[in-house]
C-alpha cells in the first residue's frame, strides 16, 4: 500500500464500477421552484424516468447536489397524487443554500423514500388532529393531504397551525383552500403578528380551545414541529386521554446515510432513519435524548 | 470570468507561498481555472483588482501593517495561509521577550535601523475571510478551500482534533512512544503529518477549543505528571496559544 | 554622459523582498543598494530559552525554500554542542534528504525563476502556455524532488523526522525503489533540460571573485553535508567550528540582512558557483560530463553561470541519490531511537545548503536549553558581493548604450542568478555587538 | 474437534500460493525502539509469507479498515450543463487477510451485522465477499488490560473460513491445528495436500493447550457478560459521565480504533474543472464534538458526557440489541488509545459500583 493514498485523499486507485449501492441517487426533475418565505422553497419535482415516488406520508428523501452534498428533506406532497412530488425546503446550510439556487429544468439526485412514515392503515377510520408548527407543516402536508384525498376513510379532521409571524407562513394558498373546505377544521394562530394580521394571535397550543371535544377512543394525534413544540401540545393531548401510542411525532437528527448505517441520526437506541422520523409518543418517551 | 488571484508575503519563511508551487501535479490545472495576477515568488507582472487574496507571514513591522491594510483593500476575499498569518507563527516567540533585548542581540546598537512590533496574526490588524493555518499551510486545503470559492460554497476547517486524521492514517499514537503529543488538543487538516513521521504534534494548526485545553490542564498534571507550562510552552510554538487572551 | 536611476521596487521571483537602487550621475555610480526591506525577524533572539532539540525544527522556519538546509546545519550545531555522533543511517538519510532538496531548489531556480528571463517570459506563468513542456518537465523534476525529501523527512518545507540525534521514521524499501526508478528515468528529462539550457544567451560578464565554499578533506565526496571552509583565494582548510575567522559580518543600514566579508576581501561569492569552483574535481562524471558540453569550467568567475553550475549540481545529486538509494537498500533500513546528549556546550555546523554555506552555531545551558545563537546564511554572505557586482555591471552596461528597461532587466536577472533567499537572509548575528 | 493438521511451513506456501493471485494482510512487526515494549504488530499487505508474524501479540489497529477503509469512494459522478451522472464504484479486491484473533473475528462478525442488518451495504459486502479469513488463536492475554474474556470473545466459533490453533508452545511454532469455517477455506487449505489428518495426540494437545489458554485469562469487568446491559440502563444519569468526561478531549481516537465501531461521515469532492468528483466516506466517531450537530447550530449531544455515555451505550448494549453481535470485545484498544488514560472497563466497574 503506498502509504500516499492514506494521507493524501485522492482518487482510490484501481477502482472499478459496482452494480447497485444503497448511496447512488436517482436523477429527478425540477419542474417548478417557487418562493414560499424569505427563507423556504417549494420544489415540485418528477423522476427522470416518469416513475412515482411511492411513499407513505412522514417519509423522508435524501436530496443530492453531486459536488455539494446531501441532506434529508420531508416529503412534504401526499402519495395520493403520485405524478410529481413535492419538497418544502428551509435555507439553513450547504446543500440547502445551493438547492436554493436551483430552478425549473435543473436536476437533483433523490434517494428514497427512506424511513418510516406514518401507518395511514392504523389512521384509517379514526378522528385525525395534525398539529403543525413552522417548518413542521411541510412533513405534516403530506399526511394532510392523504387525509384530506382520502376524506371518506377518517372521522373528524382537525388541523392546528402555528407559526411565528405571518411572514414565515407557509403555503398560503393551501391555508386558505383547509380554511374554506368544510370537511377540515382549520384553525391557526401566529406568535406575534404584523399589522396586516387579522388572524389569532398565540402559541399553537391556545388552538386547543377552538377544538371541540376529542374522543380518546377513535382520535389519533400527529404532532410536528420544533422540539420546543412538542412539550406543551403533549400536554395537551394526554390530558385529553388520547393513549401515548396513537399519538404519533416527527424527529429531526443529523443524517448522513439515511439507511441505518452512518450512525449520526442516533438518539439513544433508534436510528433515526430508519425507526422514524415518525414515532409513537409512547415509544419516543423512552428515548431519553428525544425528549430533553 | 476567472477568479483573479494573489498571493503575498508578509514577515515569514514564504514555505506557504511555495507550497502553492509544490501543488506540482494539479499547478497547470490551478492555472488554468484561476488567473494569478500578483504573486512576487513566481512572477514580474502585477495587479491590484483582485478578488482572493492569499496572504502569508505575521504582522511584525508597521510596514507590514501598512501592506496587509493594502491587501485587504484590494482583495475581494482575504485569506490568511500558515501559522504566521493565522496565529502569529514562530515569529510570537519574540512577544515573550524584551523588545530591547530581542533587537539589540541581533542588531546591536543599530537595531533603531529596524523597526519592529509584537508579531500577531492578520486578523488583528484586518478582517480575514478564512484561514489556512499549518506551518507550513497544507496545500491540499488550500486545494480545496479554492475549490469551494470556485464552487460557491462555503469552506469550513476540520473541526476535530489531529488524533482522528492520525487513526486514520494508521500511526502509532505517540504517548506509546513516551511523547507528549499536542494532538489531542489540535484542529486536524495536516492528515496527522508530524505523528506520521514519528514527531510529536506541535499545534502549529492552532487549538481546537477551550474543553480540550482544560482536558489538557488536567490530564498533564493527574495522569502524565508533567509540568503544564511546558505543555503550555509548546503550544506557544507557533503562537496557537498566547497566554493572555488575544487568541487562545 | 547620462543620468539613470533604477529604482526596482521588491525584485520578484526571488524568496524575500529585495530592491534595487542604482543611481547614476554623468555616468559615474553616486549610490548602489540591495535593499532588502524584509521584515527583522530576530530568530537568534527568540530561540534563546528553548530546549536544542527544537533548534532544527524553529530554525527551518527561517526559509521555505531551504528548510532541508536550516534542519541539517542546526542539526549538525546542536550535535556538536552536545557530543551527539550521529549514526550511519542517520548520516546516510541526511545526505539523501539533502539531495532531494538540493534537486527541488535548483530545478524552481532554474527553471522557474531564472529561465523565463531568457525565455522573455514574465514568468513560468505565461511561460506554461508558451513552453509547456518544459514547464511539465519541470514540474516533474521538482514532484520527484519533494517525494525524495518526504519519503525520508516527512515533506519538503520545514521536514518533520529529521532530528538531533537522528531519525523519528525511515522509508520504506518499496518507497525507494520506486524513487529510484523515478530518479533514473528523470535523467532523459534532465537532458532535455539542458539540450535547452545550452541554447540561452547567458550575459557575458566576469569579475574576478573569491568564491568560498566546504571541502571533504582528502578526495572525499562533493561537498554538501560535510567539509572543511576552504576558498579560491585561500584554499587552506579552516574546520567549521572556527568559521568566525574566514566570515566576517556587518549591519548595513539599507538592509535588514548582514553583510559579509572575509579576511581577504571586502566580498565572496558562496552558492552552486563557489562549490564548483571549488569541489570540481569531485563531481560525479555525469555531472562533470554535463558541465564540459555546456562549456563550464573552474574557475569561472561569471555570476550568472551560478545558474549553469546549478543545472550541473542536479544531474550529480540525481545521480548521487540513486547511488545513496542503492547502498541503504544493501544495509537495510530500521528505525533506531535518537542518540541522547553526552554533553552540553557550544557548538558550530555547517551545510552547503542550495544558496551556498550555511552556518549555525549555538551554545547549549546546562538544562539542555539555547542560550545563544548565531546563524551566517548564504545569502547574507553574497550581498555584499551581489553589490560588487552590480559596480561592475553598471558601467559596462552603461559603455555598451544599452537602455534603462534592458539594464534594469539584466540587475534583476544577475540577483536572481544568485538565487537569493532573501528572507533568509535577515536572521544574522554579529555577537561583537552583544553589549 | 480438530479438521486437519499443517505445519507451518505448508501453512506458508498455502499463503504463498495465494499471493499469485490476490493481496495478502497480516500481522508485521515493527520495530519501535522508543516504545515499550519496544515492538508493535501491524495488519498490513506482505509480499511474501515469511512477512508475517503469526505470533504477534496484538496489532495496534484491528482489520477494519480492509472492510471498511477510512477513507472510500462511494460514487464517481460527472456533472452536466443539464444534469449529472454517477456510478457506485468499489476498489475491492480479492484479499486475504491471515492471522486474526478471536476478539477480532468477533468484531469482524459485528460488521458483517451491521452492513447487511436492515438491507446490505454494497461497498462493504463487496469487500467482505472477497475476503478470505484465517483466524489464529492467541492462547492468553495479548497484554495487560485487555477485557476480552469477560467479553466472551476471546474464543471464537465463527467468523473465519480457517482457524489454526498453535500446537505446542514457544514463539516457533511447528504445527497449527485447523478447524475450518467454510468450504472455500477447506479448498483453499486441502489444495496443497499438506494437510494431515489430527491424531488423537493431537486433539489431546490441543484441548490441553486450550485448557491452559482458558486458565490464563483472569476477569476484570465485576459485571457479568450479560448483565452488563442491565447494569448499563440503570446507569444513565450516573455522576460517572461527567466526571469521567472532563479529561476527555473529545478527539475520538477509541472511536476510530475500535473494530466495532462503524460509524462514517460522507462528503462530496469536486476536481477543479468542478465536473469531475467523487462521493467519499470516512470514519466519523461520536465522540467528536459535532457529531450530531444540525444546520442552524443545534447540537443534540453537545456535551462530552453525554457523547462517551452514548458510546458505552452503544458498545454495552445498543450495538448488540440491533445487530446480534458484540458491541464491545474487550481488545482494550480504546484504552490504549486514549491519551487521557480513560478506560472503558474502569467505567464500567466504576458504575456497577453505584447500582
Ligand atoms: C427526517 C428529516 C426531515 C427533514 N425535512 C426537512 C424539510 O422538509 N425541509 C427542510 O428545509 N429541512 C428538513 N430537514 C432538515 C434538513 O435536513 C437540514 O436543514 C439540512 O440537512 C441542512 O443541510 P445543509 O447542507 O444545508 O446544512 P449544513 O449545516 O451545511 O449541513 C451539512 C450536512 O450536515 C447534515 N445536517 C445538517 N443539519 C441537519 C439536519 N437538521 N438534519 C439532518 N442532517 C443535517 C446533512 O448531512 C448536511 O448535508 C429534515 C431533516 C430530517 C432529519
Ligand atoms: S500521536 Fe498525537 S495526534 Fe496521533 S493519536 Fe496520539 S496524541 Fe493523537
Ligand atoms: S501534526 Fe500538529 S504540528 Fe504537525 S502539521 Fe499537524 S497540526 Fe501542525
Ligand atoms: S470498545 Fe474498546 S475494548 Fe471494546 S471492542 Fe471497542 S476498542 Fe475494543
Amino acid at each position: 500500500m503506498p502509504r500516499e493514498s492514506v494521507l493524501e485523499a485522492g482518487p482510490v486507485a484501481d477502482i472499478g464500477a459496482m452494480a447497485a449501492s444503497p448511496y447512488l441517487p436517482e436523477a429527478a426533475r425540477v419542474l417548478s421552484v417557487r418562493s414560499l418565505t424569505a427563507m423556504e422553497r417549494l420544489f415540485d419535482l418528477e423522476f427522470a424516468d416518469g416513475r412515482a415516488l411511492g411513499h407513505a406520508p412522514g417519509q423522508f428523501v435524501q436530496v443530492s447536489l453531486l459536488g455539494i452534498g446531501e441532506c434529508p428533506i420531508s416529503i412534504c406532497s401526499s402519495p395520493t397524487r403520485p405524478q410529481r412530488f413535492q419538497l418544502c425546503i428551509r435555507k439553513a446550510g450547504v446543500v440547502t443554500a445551493a438547492l436554493h439556487a436551483l430552478r425549473g429544468g435543473d436536476m437533483v439526485g433523490i434517494r428514497g423514500p427512506l424511513g418510516r412514515g406514518f401507518d395511514v392503515s392504523e389512521l384509517h377510520g379514526k378522528d385525525v388532529l395534525i398539529v403543525a408548527g413552522g417548518l413542521g407543516l411541510a412533513p405534516a402536508r403530506s399526511l394532510i393531504q392523504y387525509v384530506i384525498d382520502e376524506r371518506a376513510r377518517f372521522g373528524a379532521f382537525h388541523l392546528l397551525y402555528g407559526a411565528k409571524h405571518p411572514s414565515e407562513l407557509l403555503f398560503r394558498e393551501d391555508l386558505h383552500a383547509w380554511r374554506d373546505d368544510p370537511a377540515v377544521d382549520f384553525h391557526m394562530t401566529v406568535d406575534r403578528p404584523d399589522e396586516g394580521w387579522r388572524g389569532r394571535v398565540g402559541v399553537v397550543t391556545t388552538l386547543f380551545r377552538e377544538l371541540p371535544p376529542l374522543d380518546p377512543q377513535r382520535t389519533v394525534v400527529a404532532v410536528i414541529g420544533p422540539p420546543v413544540m412538542f412539550k406543551f401540545v403533549l400536554l395537551e393531548v394526554l390530558a385529553r386521554r388520547i393513549p401515548q401510542g396513537r399519538v404519533y411525532c416527527s424527529l429531526e437528527r443529523r443524517m448522513k446515510c439515511g439507511v441505518g448505517k452512518c450512525g449520526h441520526c442516533q438518539a439513544n437506541d433508534v436510528y433515526v432513519c430508519q425507526e422514524g422520523p415518525v414515532f409513537t409518543y409512547g415509544r419516543l418517551k423512552a428515548l431519553r435524548e428525544a425528549i430533553e | 470570468m476567472k477568479p483573479r488571484i494573489a498571493i503575498f508575503s508578509l514577515t515569514s519563511c514564504e514555505g506557504c507561498s511555495l507550497a502553492i508551487l509544490e501543488l506540482e501535479n494539479e499547478l497547470l490545472d490551478l492555472l488554468g481555472a484561476v488567473e494569478i495576477v500578483n504573486f512576487r515568488e513566481g512572477m514580474t507582472e502585477r495587479s491590484w483588482d483582485i478578488d482572493v487574496g492569499f496572504v502569508d507571514g505575521a504582522v511584525s513591522t508597521p510596514e507590514d501593517e501598512r501592506e496587509v491594510t493594502r491587501y485587504r483593500a484590494c482583495c475581494k476575499t482575504l485569506v490568511a495561509i500558515g501559522a504566521c498569518a493565522c496565529l502569529g507563527g514562530v515569529n510570537t516567540l519574540k512577544n515573550r521577550q524584551e523588545m530591547e533585548s530581542y533587537r539589540t542581540y541581533v542588531y546591536g546598537e543599530r537595531a533603531r535601523w529596524f523597526p519592529t512590533t509584537d508579531a500577531r496574526p492578520i486578523s488583528a490588524v484586518v478582517k480575514v475571510d478564512y484561514e489556512l493555518p499549518g506551518c507550513p499551510m497544507n496545500n491540499r486545503e488550500f486545494l480545496r478551500l479554492v475549490k469551494c470559492l470556485l464552487a460557491g460554497v462555503p469552506f469550513a476547517l476540520p473541526n476535530y482534533a489531529v488524533c482522528v486524521e492520525c487513526k486514520k492514517a494508521g500511526n502509532l499514537c505517540l504517548y506509546e512512544r513516551g511523547q507528549m503529543c499536542l494532538g489531542p488538543v489540535t484542529r486536524a487538516g495536516c492528515n496527522a503529518i508530524c505523528p506520521h513521521y514519528g514527531s510529536k504534534c506541535e499545534a502549529c494548526r492552532g487549538l481546537l477549543g477551550a474543553e480540550a485545553l482544560a482536558a489538557a490542564r488536567l490530564n498533564m498534571r493527574e495522569i502524565w505528571k508533567v509540568d503544564e507550562e511546558r505543555v503550555l510552552a509548546d503550544l506557544r510554538l507557533y503562537g496557537a496559544y498566547q497566554g493572555d487572551g488575544s487568541k487562545p | 554622459m547620462r543620468n539613470v536611476t533604477i529604482d526596482v521596487k521588491h525584485v520578484t521571483r526571488v524568496e524575500g523582498h529585495g530592491n534595487i537602487a542604482v543611481r547614476v550621475r554623468d555616468g559615474e555610480i553616486t549610490s548602489l543598494q540591495l535593499q532588502i526591506v524584509e521584515s527583522p525577524r530576530f530568530f537568534e533572539s527568540f530561540m534563546r530559552g528553548r530546549p536544542c532539540a527544537e533548534a532544527p525544527h524553529i530554525a527551518c522556519r527561517i526559509c521555505g525554500i531551504c528548510s532541508v538546509g536550516h534542519t541539517t546545519a542546526a542539526v549538525k550545531a546542536v550535535e556538536a554542542a552536545c557530543g551527539i555522533v550521529p549514526s550511519e543511517q542517520t548520516v546516510k538519510l541526511r545526505k539523501l534528504l539533502f539531495y532531494g532538496e538540493q534537486i527541488q531548489s535548483h530545478v524552481l531556480h532554474v527553471l522557474f525563476l531564472a529561465v523565463p528571463d531568457y525565455l522573455g517570459a514574465g514568468s513560468v506563468i505565461p511561460l506554461a502556455g508558451s513552453h509547456p513542456e518544459t514547464v511539465k518537465t519541470a514540474l516533474r523534476l521538482k514532484r520527484l524532488a519533494n517525494d525524495l525529501c518526504a519519503a525520508v523527512g516527512g515533506r519538503h518545507i520545514h521536514p518533520i523526522a529529521a532530528h538531533v540525534g537522528g531519525f523519528t521514521h525511515v522509508p520504506r524499501a518499496g518507497e525507494l525503489i520506486e524513487l529510484k526508478q523515478r530518479l533514473v528515468a528523470a535523467r532523459t528529462d534532465l537532458a532535455a533540460v539542458a539540450a535547452l539550457y545550452a541554447k540561452l544567451p547567458i550575459p557575458d560578464f566576469e569579475r574576478d571573485t573569491e568564491y568560498v565554499a566546504l571541502k571533504v578533506p582528502g578526495n572525499g565526496e562533493y561537498a554538501f553535508y560535510d567539509g572543511d571552509i576552504v576558498s579560491t583565494r585561500d584554499p587552506r582548510p579552516t574546520p567549521v567550528r572556527d568559521y568566525r575567522t574566514r566570515v566576517i559580518e556587518e549591519v548595513v543600514q539599507h538592509s535588514a540582512a548582514k553583510h559579509c566579508r572575509s579576511p581577504n576581501a571586502p566580498s565572496y561569492a558562496v552558492g552552486a558557483l563557489a562549490r564548483f569552483n571549488n569541489n570540481h574535481a569531485q563531481l560525479h562524471p555525469a555531472a562533470a560530463k554535463l558541465a564540459a558540453d555546456l562549456g563550464l569550467s573552474a574557475p569561472c568567475r561569471n555570476p550568472f553561470h551560478n545558474n549553469t553550475a546549478q543545472l550541473v549540481e542536479i544531474v550529480h545529486c540525481v545521480e548521487c541519490a540513486v547511488e545513496m538509494i542503492d547502498a541503504l537498500l544493501v544495509r537495510g533500513m530500521k528505525l533506531e531511537a535518537l542518540e541522547k546528549p553526552t554533553r552540553f556546550g557550544q557548538g558550530a555546523g555547517a551545510a552547503e545548503v542550495p544558496r551556498g554555506v550555511l552556518f549555525h552555531e549555538y551554545g547549549v545551558d546546562s538544562q539542555g536549553r539555547i542560550e545563544s545563537a548565531n546563524l551566517i546564511i548564504p545569502t547574507g554572505q553574497n550581498l555584499a558581493n551581489i553589490e560588487e557586482d552590480m559596480r561592475a555591471y553598471v558601467p559596462s552596461m552603461l559603455d555598451a548604450g544599452l537602455s534603462r528597461e534592458e539594464m534594469t532587466l539584466r540587475l534583476e536577472m544577475l540577483v536572481r542568478a544568485y538565487d537569493p533567499c532573501i528572507s533568509c537572509a535577515t536572521h544574522l548575528l554579529d555577537v561583537e555587538w552583544i553589549e | 474437534m480438530l479438521d486437519a493438521i499443517i505445519s507451518t511451513r505448508e501453512l506458508l506456501g498455502r499463503v504463498d500460493e495465494l499471493l499469485r493471485t490476490q493481496r495478502v494482510i497480516g500481522p508485521v512487526r515493527r520495530d519501535v525502539p522508543d516504545a515499550t515494549p519496544p515492538v508493535r504488530w501491524f495488519y498490513e499487505p506482505v509480499s511474501s509469507a515469511r512477512q508475517l508474524d503469526l505470533g504477534f501479540a496484538y496489532c495496534v489497529y484491528s482489520p477494519k479498515q480492509y472492510l471498511l477503509p477510512p477513507r472510500e469512494t462511494l460514487l464517481e459522478f460527472h456533472r452536466t450543463p443539464d444534469g449529472f451522472s454517477a456510478r457506485p464504484v468499489s476498489d475491492a479486491q480479492p484479499t486475504a487477510l491471515i492471522g486474526v484473533h478471536p476478539c477480532d473475528l468477533h468484531a469482524l462478525v459485528t460488521l458483517d451485522r451491521a452492513f447487511s442488518h436492515n438491507g446490505d451495504d454494497e461497498h462493504y459486502q463487496a469487500r467482505r465477499r472477497r475476503l478470505l479469513i484465517v483466524g489464529v488463536d492467541c492462547g492468553k492475554p495479548c497484554t495487560p488490560g485487555v477485557y476480552c474474556a469477560d467479553m466472551r470473545a476471546n474464543v471464537a466459533d465463527e467468523g473465519f473460513d480457517v482457524m489454526l490453533q498453535p500446537l505446542g508452545a514457544g514463539a516457533d511454532v511447528e504445527r497449527f491445528g485447523v478447524r475450518f469455517g467454510s468450504p472455500r477455506g477447506r479448498a483453499w487449505l486441502e489444495a496443497g495436500g499438506g494437510c494431515e489428518r489430527p491424531t488423537a495426540a493431537d486433539e489431546r494437545a490441543a484441548d490441553a493447550w486450550q485448557e491452559r489458554k482458558e486458565a490464563s485469562f483472569g476477569r476484570t469487568l465485576t459485571t457479568a457478560h450479560e448483565d452488563l446491559p442491565a447494569m448499563m440502563a440503570r446507569s444513565y444519569d450516573s455522576l460517572i459521565w461527567e466526571a469521567t468526561a472532563r479529561r476527555c478531549y473529545s478527539c475520538g481516537s477509541c472511536n476510530l480504533v475500535c473494530p466495532t465501531c462503524y460509524c462514517f461521515d460522507v462528503h462530496d469532492e469536486l476536481d477543479l474543472s468542478l465536473q469531475e468528483g467523487r462521493r467519499c466516506r470516512e470514519w466519523d466517531g461520536c465522540q467528536l464534538q459535532d457529531f450530531a450537530l444540525v444546520a442552524g447550530g443545534h447540537n443534540f449531544r453537545s456535551k462530552a458526557a453525554a457523547r462517551l455515555r452514548h458510546r458505552l451505550m452503544r458498545k454495552s448494549k445498543w450495538i448488540g440489541e440491533r445487530t446480534g453481535g458484540k458491541g464491545c470485545v474487550g481488545c482494550a484498544r480504546c484504552d490504549r488509545a486514549c491519551t487521557a488514560r480513560i478506560s472503558t472497563v474502569e467505567i464500567y466497574n466504576q458504575l456497577a459500583e453505584e447500582v
